[in-house]
């Protein structure tokens, strides 16, 4: 699965985007952030605090309760601020 | 009418011009533009740059504006919201809505880029004295897109 | 800026142009232009006078524009209004108002056209197939206006 | 004293103005009309309906009970109906 990143996630973890294999209990867009915090103290630190990670799956913001499919494009996000 | 997500500047006299040529239902149309400014919370700012995730944005503000054009009768909806880095008097984004009545071009304006400043994939890193900064969402937006939750 | 009272056509563009240039205070730039529509009430509308009362109608606008200035932190404020003969598809009003913030930009260019229908003494004579008529207040721009009082 | 009259006053009472002058006892906006209803069977009619006749007085709206003093310019005139 790719995960993309952006903004300040982008710089904090260090790539724009990664390809990771997902374990199979990984359902839920929670249980994918949870577990992207595992992968290094980069993403346990930008990942810290969900208020401000934001998620869209298939490029629609989700919440962290919408499941999560192979094939699906994740990306994860701080709050907008456009405009 | 359209969507544009772009780095290049925009005429916002020719957006009009086009906007408004040859129609004659028209009763009003309302336009707001975002611009740089060179001061933001109490930093001088250099330049802006505007990061956004292609694709999502386009889905995005496509979908905001067709939830305008549900809610409003609309002769014509155009936003443009530009990318990349800017400098303090550049343009940022344009809506412009075209109604026969004049509350349904000011409300369907107002409601797009209140949307859009909730929704739009877009994130501004300044450049200030002190270094770059992220941007951080403000609560006035959140509840000013609040204000349209149906 | 500017309140200008003429029989000339505007430019939107250009007008939005010389609000905003050379200008890095200004976050956001809120236009609205009224224009004349080919239906009104049910007829079809050929053309419209536009009368209005020479001094007074200055005199208005320029105590709109006074007291918007008092609500609201306002970089400029620009209000055009046309008179005599119009047809289908010709501006008639342009607002426009630029602000360091968004919801003033909106707030106060909405107050404008509001209190400018109340207030400015312009009179719409309407051609239509059953022969000219001049046209009546509406309650709605009545109770629009009112939204604002203080 | 001068009246300028607009939109359907002035058609309907067939001038864009006109220079009157005014009994002594005639001392605000509300007087004045009802004295120019007596000016002739089309002021009358003009005038009939004080709802939608607006005064001015040295180009601001007043209210019925605004006085009037010599040298003032008044007008009268339908609700507005620009922008």
């Amino acid at each position: 699965m790719k995960i993309f990143y952006f903004a300040w996630l982008r710089t904090k973890i260090g790539v724009p985007s990664e390809t990771v294999d997902l374990p199979a209990e990984v359902k839920t867009v929670g249980a994918l952030v949870d577990w992207l915090k595992t992968r290094s103290p980069k993403h346990a630190e930008a990942l810290a605090n969900s208020k401000v990670v934001k998620v869209a799956v298939n490029q629609e913001h989700v919440p962290y309760d919408h499941p999560i499919e192979p094939g699906d494009e994740v990306a994860l996000f701080p709050p907008v601020t456009g405009g | 009418m359209a969507i544009r997500v772009q780095a290049e500047d925009f005429d916002v006299g020719a957006e009009y011009a086009a906007l408004t040529r040859g129609r004659s239902s028209i009763g009003g149309v309302t336009l707001f533009s975002g611009l740089v400014r060179d001061m933001a919370g109490g930093a001088a700012v250099s330049a802006m740059t505007l990061e956004h995730y292609p694709g999502m944005t386009e889905k995005q503000l496509e979908a905001i504006e067709a939830e305008a054009r549900r809610r409003w009768p609309l002769d014509d909806v155009l936003i443009i919201h530009r990318y990349g880095r800017l400098e303090p008097g550049d343009q940022i984004v344009l809506v412009a809505t075209a109604s026969a009545h004049r509350d349904a071009a000011f409300d369907s304006c107002r409601f797009l880029i209140d949307w859009l400043k909730t929704k739009a994939p877009f994130w501004k890193l300044e450049a200030t004295p002190d270094g770059e900064r992220w941007v951080e969402a403000k609560d006035s937006d959140d509840s000013a897109a609040a204000r349209w939750d149906p």
